[in-house]
């Protein structure tokens, strides 16, 4: 079902866990619907320094999260941007036809992290 | 690596006695049964030997059992066959929430055909009352079509209760025993049935061979046409190989019936206060004790059924679940749902049904890995540290 | 006692290499297809490498595969789902009179449900002629429903042309190819084919799977409703050994159908002139020439087919009729009457289909002692003497 | 699907030719239906003192017209309307449900030659 590259991130995760001083975080999914994606970022001059994540979610869900993490760590928050789901599957040497769209947001939930920085950085400009 | 098979109610392997029978089927005695010389004579033989094994099994008449593709056709048959055949009479006809996808699903193409279907409600071990049944029955009810007991969460129903209620009806009762052939006592006179699909496979027998138990004088519409095949019930060139196989299956399964389950519900039972007692936040799912022997189905809450069925087959444990994942689908097991579990409980769910290999080592090996298992996911989920879903 | 199988239009033996992998499938690989775990995984490469095998035969895509019960099944599955996927448009089906009873019996079962169906006449040789498909045609045809070699007098349609014939109306393609996949070349594509059906008990894999090759687009209700099984289209466990013996099976009839064909002509070509030259009053049913490899059909004026058959069955000898005998109705093969033959000469018919273990000498001895058994029957027939049926 | 003694009285058939001097002479089915049966007495004394057949048809079709010349040779024309086709397939042990309709017919071209020999007795009786 799924490929090695898939397996080996959804055995040996990378980057898991929360960042306590995250400057970003981004969720999507709902326990709801079997998947919810937690992604913690810490940005430092627009790039994205650490990154970690937790998921609930099936095999296709830890393993898009943990690739999103590899793909974007030391990255722009502008190049993180250009990640698409897509792509994180593509990374993963593809993903079984009934998982790419249920279980293939991990970089919806980078993008809102993004997102999350930056009204935070909004508002501390702000305040 | 160990390799510890917990999915009997998905499959079965085939037994070895079973395979020996077919191959000599499949082999020497390959005639057609509807052919006239030896070769035909010899595969009607075992194909008529088959039919008393089976009938034997549940004491119907070896006239009242037709061979079909399997336990979906067999359902198939029996209440599209039904409806068509008392359309006349009426067109309402009452299931459970929880019964398979080959019924409900075929329920649910009658009601785009003007049938009427009520899906009664079970309690919260999937229970069906039979007073529900009761209240269900209508003036044009023509069919009640209810499992012997449920694959998921393997609970037992009261199908002798509502066969006598049917029969007070004068309604045509179907009993889907996919679950139960081979693995329960089942009386279709004592209980009333007229109709029961069965299927080997989950037996130790060979894949795509099911049955029907027709009783005699119960008036169903065939679902496919051609030859004349089965007393012109069902049309095609009989399957004698799989046909012998789930024969002799039947047999060897009623025979070691009361002492496996002895031994199953054994093991069952270490398995289930096992993981009580080792993992915190879990609940067993189904009826505590009215539960087919080899059934064992829980639901780790924090982590999802999909990635707990990965890692245990990373270390050579199959299960199964009702987590949506597994089938591709958003909303997770209809029957867990039905229980009243919530979605988030039911993703998390995990089915572990034993068999005939199955040993206590296997239920340790099972014992020492699942705990790691689930605190790895759980340590991986936004849900975990959140208490979100505690209930 | 020599024993000679030429029943091999009936079913076949399943030859060694497709018993062997179907062994691993039943007892290994014998998971359930549709399961996460690697029993499951194991299950699904078998699966999948049969659907790939398959459509190679027939120049199909894989996808364009779906496992049946059977040839019935198929053939149940195209003409009732094309029928009600297409009854909006019309409700008229052609189709031929000298079909197999699963594709005729399917029809009687839509002209009950409001569907007009034309059964076009066959010439002396039952062939079908182009030009009456052509002017069947009607603006509300929605289906031609037609076999590509018949499985009594082994006659081959002109398929291609009446698939061309069809594509330039619009009209779906049904091809019943139980008789000739693997046996003759097809290319779905190349002959306009929509949908095809195929069983593997007639080219030395197991009973009880068949196919359907559905054309990408063509739309097709189906039969039986359940699990999400072969892209929702045919709901049950995967018989995943039977499927995969099946594949084999194919592939292995496909490497060898030049040969094989060529081989079985001579045999062939040598058992009809045998007849012909050794015994009075017979006659070739069926083309001369446009037929089947393995079929010979003849008609022994004087005789009845049931006892010829019983008596070549005490030699040894196992073949089949088209006596209404063999089946217990009173009229014989619907075939050969639409042939034009009279009651009286269909009653003395007689086919052997060859197959891979016939060996001239098999030959030799048919040709040895059918003249004997024709004499025998002869001499106790009330009608030798009067010449009543001479024709 | 035959009994042992259906498919002894097939491959052994009793009786079976024609009587030259046959006084009776039945015959019922015909060729269309696949069934043909020709039954030859030669009745002296009101007793069937020979009996011959000749039949067209299936397996039951041979083993019921040899059968019933066994059953009735040298019986009274009276005993020999009293067997009837039930009788018949009993003394083979039985026949397959199929047959017992379509090829059972022995019994009925024996009363129908006993009832041609009783015409010609008449007519013999009239000239
Ligand atoms: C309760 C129940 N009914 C019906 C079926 C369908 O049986 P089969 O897979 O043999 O078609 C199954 C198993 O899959 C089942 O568990
Ligand atoms: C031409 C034809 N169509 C359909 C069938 C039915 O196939 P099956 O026996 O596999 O159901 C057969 C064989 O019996 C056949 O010869």
């Amino acid at each position: 079902m799924y490929s090695e590259k898939v397996m080996d991130h959804f055995m040996n995760p990378r980057n898991v866990g929360e960042l306590e001083n995250a400057n970003g975080i981004g969720e999507v999914g709902n326990a709801k619907c079997g998947d919810i994606m937690r992604i913690y970022i810490d940005v430092e001059d627009s790039i994205i320094k650490d990154i970690k994540f937790k998921t609930f979610g099936c095999g296709a869900a830890i393993a898009t999260s943990s690739m999103v993490t590899e793909m974007v760590k030391g990255k722009t928050i502008d190049e993180a941007l250009k990640v698409t789901n897509k792509a994180v599957a593509e990374a993963l040497g593809g993903l079984p036809p009934v998982k790419m769209h249920c279980s293939n947001l991990a970089a919806d939930a980078l993008h809102k992290a993004i997102e999350n920085y930056k009204q935070n950085m909004q508002k501390n400009t702000q305040n | 690596m160990r390799k510890v098979y917990l999915d009997h109610s998905a499959t079965t392997p085939v037994r070895p006695e079973v395979v020996e029978v077919m191959n000599q089927y499949l082999t020497n005695n390959f005639g057609n049964a509807s052919s006239v010389h030896s070769f035909g004579r010899e595969a009607r033989k075992g194909l008529e030997t088959a039919r008393e094994q089976i009938a034997n099994l549940i004491k119907a008449q070896p006239e009242e059992i037709f061979f079909t593709s399997g336990g979906t056709e067999a359902d198939n048959m029996a209440i599209i066959g039904t409806a068509f055949a008392n359309q006349k009479k009426g067109k309402h006809i009452i299931t459970t929430q929880i019964e398979h996808h080959a019924v409900l699903e075929t329920c649910h193409h009658l009601e785009k055909l003007g049938f009427e279907v009520t899906y009664l409600p079970v309690d919260k071990n999937a229970l069906v009352s039979v007073e529900k049944v009761k209240e269900a029955i209508r003036d044009d009810t023509i069919l009640i079509s209810m499992m012997h007991a449920n694959n998921e969460v393997g609970t037992i129903q009261p199908v002798k209760e509502v066969g006598a209620l049917a029969k007070e009806k004068g309604i045509v009762f179907h009993v889907d025993a996919v679950q139960s052939f081979g693995k329960l006592p089942i009386d279709v006179n004592e209980m009333n049935i007229d109709l029961l699909s069965a299927s080997s496979h989950k037996i130790y027998g060979p894949k795509g061979i099911g049955c029907l138990f027709l009783r005699k004088g119960t008036k169903v519409e065939p679902l496919m046409f051609g030859g004349a095949q089965e007393r012109k019930r069902r049309p095609g060139t009989e399957n004698v190989p799989a046909i012998v196989g789930f024969g002799l299956a039947a047999e060897l399964a009623g025979k070691e019936m009361a002492q496996e389950n002895e031994r199953l519900t054994k093991l069952r039972d270490k398995l289930i206060q096992g993981i009580l007692e080792k993992i915190p936040h879990v609940q067993l799912n189904g009826h505590p004790t009215q539960r087919l022997a080899n059934n064992v189905n829980v639901s780790f809450h924090y982590v999802e059924g999909e990635s707990l069925l990965l890692m245990l087959d990373m270390k050579g444990i199959a299960a199964s679940s009702g987590s949506a994942c597994t089938s591709g689908s958003l909303d997770p097991s209809h029957v867990l749902l039905a229980m009243g579990i919530s979605h988030e409980i039911a993703h998390g769910s995990l089915r572990m049904t034993l068999g005939k290999v199955n040993t206590e080592e296997d239920i340790d090996y099972c014992l020492e890995v699942l705990p790691d298992i689930v605190a790895k996911l759980r340590s991986m989920s936004p849900l975990y540290n959140s208490g979100k879903i505690e209930n």
